[in-house]
């Protein structure tokens, strides 16, 4: 072509929900460079800039290049299913990652429980704070997937195991500024006990300032710690987890994300076909909205784990 | 020895296209550079798979909210609200008729009915702005920013944040019906453009709303009612979106809470792009036609281009500055331009 | 039996706190041509608007009658109306302005192609052969005028209200006018006429009502009345206290002619080209003198005053204050040189209406009135207004009132005050009276005469000859060129030849002696 | 007995005060009938503490580009490229002095001289802005629009859409210094506030600002260089956002690619509910301070009430909505209103 793709490489196409977001774009970069190094050509990640409608026109024109696989990063895992059976028609297989497709046929959902996280959050919160006391959650809009199934998780773990405790919920919109905003007021004018972040890559350094200006930024076991439990596992979140001031994160699985995308490729080109069941690599696969879903382990780090290599905070450095 | 008065009127003058017509014609070259830019970068480009699904389809939903935003401006007004209507008038509907297991409200309405009420809820829409702008003589730009919030606002509450989906057929249709073969939802994007188009340029009405935006004084005391116009066109600028909304809806299969926001920044600068002036009582409805297209067609090709993604935003932006520098060197610029937004 | 086809009774009606109409009482026949006179804001444009229903009176009744039944409303075509502020459409063409709202239709659509032949032809017996299709922002003031005119006229209305609709006319247009007035009192056609121009009224009118403080107090046939009954009617009983005493409007007045001879010159006008295809322009005015500029719309003596004011660019030649050259288009730099200037039209661009008046006057001057640290001094502001508000005679009920409240003959005040805040040598002024009536204008005479007793150069472009009497010489453009210099004196006849070109005389010729003829 | 003229100067008339002064003041009771709805809402709404650091605090970055945007609004123009210029210059500053391996150029460039940089480059767009509107003529709407999806582009092309933390201690100073122990935040928007109000009430030039958008071709005829003006006021609505786009930084501690995203619609809400007029020449800096902090009184109280998040934006639309007709109803509407947005 004109642009001189002489790679007779089979091309693979990527369509990225959104790429302003820091978590989103880390995962993008993570699957590209995956899918390159394993000898196939991904073109450049289309990016719908957060709008369903310009998702599935995307899909469409990267099969309208005759790209042989699709891998994306759907807006919504509903609105994604026009695309998903567009592929289909056109026999193009189709992977996503993070968030699910709810209908059409996916090849495999590369995914990590969100509720599972949640959950995870509220079992290392909760067994810090000793159950009692006032935990303000900032969750991220339920309208994103990983937004609701993290605070559906969390919330339902809160109230089966740790009915003690009061909840105050705010909503972040997974935006940093509004974060500070909204933690702000409720710290300067409630007692509080506890914080769970639902993103440490959005959220944490801005709660670092916050809780540094009202002398609440301490290490665990000093005077003034507030159990923090935050998820995503970015490399700051893992700092402050080494030093002390996070009770806990759940990481991500960023780079099984990158890993798997390519191992997934490279078996639909081949044509390899899954089961339900566990697979090769120390996860489930197991049925999700009637498509195969890698349930890909996340892990929980305290300071315990907080040096592992394979954690994807501690690559990133 | 003639008088001043015969000399104006035979001085020697070419043959002018109206100014309007120039406005129009000028994205013409444009749109045919943008396709041999299209074609070089990309050999799918120039295919009528991808211009028909890609670039028209996608178009649509954006060219009717733009076609209900021209006749907006051209009376004179400012409507921001639509991209909410996009959103919540679909939501309504879809709500009405699921089972609240689904999300829904339960009541079970039939599709047609709640179709219906969903266009019923975007008229009143219309109806208050109009209202707001007429009898209050509250600034259009700020009124409909408020119900802007308002209604995005409004759809989050109904669906709790959720996507609904399962839709009924009926909403379905108008995503994947392809009659002869080309999407139901072109067909729609184009005979509104030619009913609205031919609406405004030689009906009464049409001509009407253009007396309004140029000079609301003016047409008042040539009998124009104009408050009762003013409010016509609100709601018909709110029915035409809550259509655009039913058709994302029918695309995506699904009404999401965030539908249709950020829209409405496309929808301005396709139709400024296309000769609509911020001013009112200029532009056309073909040239906004031909704005979405240019727009259309370069999303496209960034798409298709290997540009890097991370700076794809950025070119767009770039491309639309140019756009507009462009239309200005062509002469096409409104003329009374010089200050207000 | 002749009807009454206007009635009017009691009428009422209240802006805030002004009362613009207080009491009026008016019929007039069907047929009959009225003037409906004045002074500034005596109501006469508010009893043309609640006509057209444009707008609702707070008290009394209001009938237009047919000579079938009776009808209220502009918007069923029967009421003609020329507004005094005007009412086109800008971005539409002249042929659609004149059908605003009143379509020719053709299944339910506007029939394009007979808009466009019936406006043309109405266009083309004002002279203008291809207005139709071109948009009204591009036009003319006279043919905006014109357009106006003939979307009052267009569809035969039966009643047609003209505010100061000559207003913008040159001598042709407006004989025109008059003649397109008596074609509609042919036809039966009753017609309110609004003007500032006693002339025209003795020319058109049967019969005149005068208007003051919002009620009418003199009603009768034209016969009944001289100009200078008309203007005591329009002033009331005289107190003496609003400037000198009225002339006749052109009359000249007395005065020292020969006070500037021997003086410096102040402005110089060095062969100025306006456009590439213009002839120079040379012109010097001395310290002390009044000289007018005048030539038909378009002869480019406004254009050759703006460019000493500093407002355009010309093409060639240069400007020269007291032997130094000025910066074209530099407003600034003409001001520090020492010009100051009256704008053409104040509403466009010599007022900023949201601002006070006290503000609005020191304008030009504000870097001149800082205080301590930079900043405006209220006071020195307020000193500085007080001297130009009393030399001037601004009425404003304070300093702070916002500009835009201010009657038209007061706002004028304002912009003269703003020109002379500065300080100014020489002084360019633009139609320094448009819209102010005939008290006013004499209280601007007089102090523009003052002002140049004192030492200031003026030069006043206008197409008013009340503006030029006052001069002590005319200078006539005709397409961008001098014509004639007319020192104070001249007749009526040779200005009106030196502003056609000095070519043979149009067949306008005739109607201006039938105007004089008439007048005698 | 006295001619018009002399009536209309000498008719009673109670003292009154300044449209100006009137718009502003409207404010006053609409901010304490807020008060006491919070007093009554939240217990620990009236204390010092949540006033200052929760209200102020929380107000300020706003504040200051609803400042910066009021002097451009009174000049007659529209920015809304400001809020993008809120994420830009705090992104190009932390990447010019991040080395690579945190996201940043690794060009190592001192703290200082990359705060400067990133003013200059600020103070470029702002001219870029204000050339265009001025010689090009084009419309301030849609040219700043357009500038915007550029400077969005760019914001997430340097960053690649990473978030950019682990700042040098010059960018958190302005988030985390407390002099006196209130917030160096809340003091940074008092005295922008105090010294643009004075500016722009006293000084030559702010009455100069005043003048060019109450009537630009009378600006211009009074001898004021309204291309020179303008520009430079675009010049400094661009400066302020960048100083408020570095205490957001300050604040949140790191630079995100979407920093400042949608905040324009919240500065023309506070700006226009202030008494700012859209039209221009209209509006003070204190009224459009009030007009900020009725804001952040509603935000605040809606956080306290707990409100089910879903429904909080749509009670803010419905307040502002509310806001804007109670402006009206107060007489506070700018006079001359009439149609334009
Ligand atoms: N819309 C308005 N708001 C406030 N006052 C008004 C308005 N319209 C007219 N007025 C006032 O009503 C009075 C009558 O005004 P009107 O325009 O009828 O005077 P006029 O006789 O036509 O004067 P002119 O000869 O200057 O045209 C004036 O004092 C004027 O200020
Ligand atoms: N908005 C207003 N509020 C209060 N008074 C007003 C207002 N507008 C006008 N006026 C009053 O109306 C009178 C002048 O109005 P206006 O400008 O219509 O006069 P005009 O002579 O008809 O002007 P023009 O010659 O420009 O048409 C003054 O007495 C002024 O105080
Ligand atoms: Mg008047
Ligand atoms: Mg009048």
């Amino acid at each position: 072509s004109a642009t001189g793709a002489d790679n007779s490489a089979p091309m693979v196409g990527f369509s990225a929900a959104v790429l302003d977001n820091p978590f989103t774009s880390a995962n993008v970069n993570g699957v590209v460079a995956a899918v390159d190094e394993s000898g196939l050509t991904m073109l450049p990640p289309t990016n719908a800039e957060g709008d369903s409608g310009q998702q599935i026109t995307d899909v469409s024109t990267l099969i309208s290049q005759n790209v042989k696989a699709i891998v994306a990063i759907p807006r919504d895992s509903d609105a994604i299913i026009p695309a998903v059976e567009a592929a289909n028609a056109a026999g193009v297989p189709f992977i996503t990652v993070d968030t699910a497709a709810n209908g059409g046929n996916v090849y495999m959902n590369i995914r990590a429980d969100n509720v599972a996280m949640g959950k995870a959050a509220c079992e290392q919160l909760g067994a810090a704070a000793g159950g009692t006391g006032t935990v303000l959650q900032l969750f991220g809009p339920v309208s994103t997937t990983p937004g609701i199934d993290r605070k559906t998780g969390f919330e339902q773990c809160m109230a089966a195991e740790f009915p003690g405790m009061e909840i105050i919920s705010k909503d972040t919109g997974w935006d940093a500024a509004k974060t500070v905003d909204q933690a702000q007021t409720v710290l300067n004018t409630t007692e509080i006990d506890a914080i769970f972040l639902a993103s440490d890559s959005v959220m944490l350094p801005g709660i670092q300032t916050l809780l540094q200006g009202l002398n609440r930024w301490a290490p665990q076991g000093e005077a003034g710690h507030i159990t923090t439990v935050a998820i995503d596992g970015s490399a700051p979140a893992l700092d402050a987890v080494r030093a002390g001031y996070l009770d806990a994160d759940v990481s991500q699985p960023l780079n099984l994300y990158a890993k798997y995308s390519a191992y997934y490729v490279q078996a639909a080109l081949k044509g390899t076909t899954f089961q339900v069941g566990p697979s090769d690599h120390d996860s489930q696969i197991v049925e999700y909205e009637g498509n195969l879903a890698d349930m890909l382990p996340s892990t929980v780090v305290t300071k315990k784990n907080v040096d592992d290599e394979t954690l994807w905070g501690n690559a990133a450095k | 020895m003639t008088s001043t008065i015969l000399q104006a009127g035979t001085r020697p003058r070419a043959i002018r296209m109206s100014p309007a017509v120039r406005r129009e014609l000028a994205l013409v070259p444009v749109i045919i550079a943008a396709l041999i830019v299209g074609t070089i970068l990309s050999p799918t480009f120039l295919t009528a798979n991808n211009l028909l699904n890609n670039v028209l389809v996608n178009s649509s939903v954006l060219g009717i909210v733009v076609v209900a935003e021209s006749v907006i401006l051209i009376s004179g007004y400012f409507d921001l609200s639509l991209e909410s209507i996009v959103g919540l008038a679909p939501m309504v509907a879809v709500w009405l008729v699921l089972p609240s297991s689904l999300g829904g409200s339960g009541l079970g309405i039939p599709s047609w009915l709640a179709i219906v009420a969903c266009f019923a809820v975007s008229a009143i829409i219309g109806a208050i702005n109009g209202l707001l702008v007429t009898k209050l003589k509250l600034n259009a730009f700020i009124v409909t920013l408020a119900m802007l919030t308002l209604l995005r606002g409004v759809t989050t509450g109904i669906s709790g944040g959720q996507t609904l989906s399962r839709l009924p057929a009926e909403f379905l249709f108008l995503g994947s019906a392809r009659p002869f073969g080309i999407s139901i939802q072109i067909w729609i994007f184009v005979v509104v453009v030619i009913v609205v188009a031919a609406f405004m340029q030689n009906h009464p009405i049409g001509r009407k709303v253009y007396a309004l935006g140029g000079n609301q004084a003016a047409a008042a005391s040539a009998g124009i009612k104009t408050t009762k116009l003013t409010i016509a066109v609100f709601v018909f600028g709110a029915l035409l979106s809550a259509l655009a909304g039913l058709m994302l809806t029918g695309r995506i299969a699904s009404v999401t809470s965030d539908q249709g926001n950020g829209l409405i920044f496309t929808v301005f600068a396709a139709a400024v792009i296309g000769g609509i002036s911020l001013n009112g009582g200029q532009g056309t409805i073909f040239g906004a036609f031909c704005g979405v297209l240019l727009l259309g067609i370069i999303q496209n090709i960034l798409t298709l281009s290997r540009v890097p993604s991370y700076w794809i935003a950025a070119i767009y932006g770039l491309v639309i500055l140019c756009a507009l520098i462009f239309n200005y060197l062509a002469g096409a610029r409104p003329r009374r331009n010089t200050q207000r937004a | 039996m002749i009807s009454n086809a206007i009635q009017i009774e009691h009428v009422a009606k209240s802006f805030g706190a002004t009362q613009a109409l207080a009491d009026v009482n008016l019929t007039v026949a069907q047929g009959e041509t009225r003037a409906l006179l004045g002074r500034n804001g005596a109501g006469k444009s508010t009893l043309i608007a609640a006509l057209t229903g444009g707008i609702e009176p707070d008290a009394g009744r209001i009938q237009v009658i047919d000579e079938s039944g009776v009808f209220t409303t502009a918007g069923d075509g029967s009421i003609g109306c020329v507004f005094q502020k005007s009412t086109l459409v800008p971005t539409l063409t002249a042929g659609e302005n004149i059908f605003l709202g009143h379509y020719p239709t053709r299944f339910g659509f506007v029939d394009q192609a007979a808009m466009r032949d019936q406006a043309a032809a109405m266009l083309y017996e004002w002279g203008f052969e291809r207005l139709s299709e071109r948009l009204v922002s591009s036009l003319e003031p006279l043919e905006k005028k014109v357009v106006e005119i003939c979307r009052a006229l267009q569809g035969g209305p039966r009643v047609l209200l003209l505010d100061e609709p000559t207003a913008g006319l040159d001598a042709g247009a407006s004989q025109q006018l008059f003649t397109k007035i008596e074609g509609a009192r042919a036809r039966g056609v009753t017609v309110i006429y609004v003007s500032h121009h006693l002339a025209e009224v003795f020319e058109v009118c049967d019969s005149v009502t005068v208007l003051r403080d919002g009620r009418d107090v003199a009603t009768g046939g034209i016969e009944q009345f001289s100009f200078d009954s008309i203007v005591s009617a329009m002033a009331g009983p005289v107190d003496g206290a609003d400037g000198p005493a009225l002339r006749r409007s052109g009359q000249p007045v007395s005065g020292d002619r020969d006070r500037s001879s021997g003086q410096k010159v102040v402005i110089t006008v060095n062969a100025v080209e306006l456009d590439t295809h213009s002839r120079a322009v040379s012109l010097e005015v001395k310290k002390g003198e009044r000289v007018g500029l005048t030539g038909l719309d378009g002869a480019g003596h406004i254009t050759l005053a703006r460019a000493i004011a500093g407002e355009v660019r010309v093409h060639q030649g240069t400007v020269e204050i007291d032997g130094k050259a000025l910066r074209l288009g530099d407003v600034a730099q003409a001001i520090r040189s020492g010009v100051g200037s009256v704008p053409e039209d104040r509403h466009i661009n010599g007022l900023v209406p949201d601002l006070s008046v006290e503000e609005n006057a020191t304008l030009t001057v504000l870097d001149r009135i800082r205080g301590p640290w930079g900043f405006v001094s209220r006071k020195r502001r307020r000193v500085l207004y007080s001297e130009l508000s009393s030399s001037w005679a601004i009425k404003s009920a304070d300093p702070t009132q916002a500009v835009s409240e201010l009657s038209g003959g007061n706002q004028q005040k304002v912009v003269l005050a703003r020109a002379l805040a500065s300080d100014p040598r020489a002084l360019v002024l633009i139609n320094p009276t448009a819209g102010v009536d005939v008290t006013a204008k004499e209280s601007i005479y007089s102090s523009l005469i003052e002002l140049s007793e004192r030492g200031t150069s003026l030069l006043i472009a206008s197409n008013d000859d009340d503006d030029l009497a006052v001069c002590d010489r005319v200078v006539v453009m005709y397409d961008g060129a001098v014509t004639a210099h007319l020192p104070a004196g001249y007749t009526e006849i040779e200005l009106m030849t030196a502003v056609q070109g000095q070519a043979p005389l149009a067949p306008h010729e005739d109607l201006t002696r039938h105007r004089e003829s008439e007048r005698q």
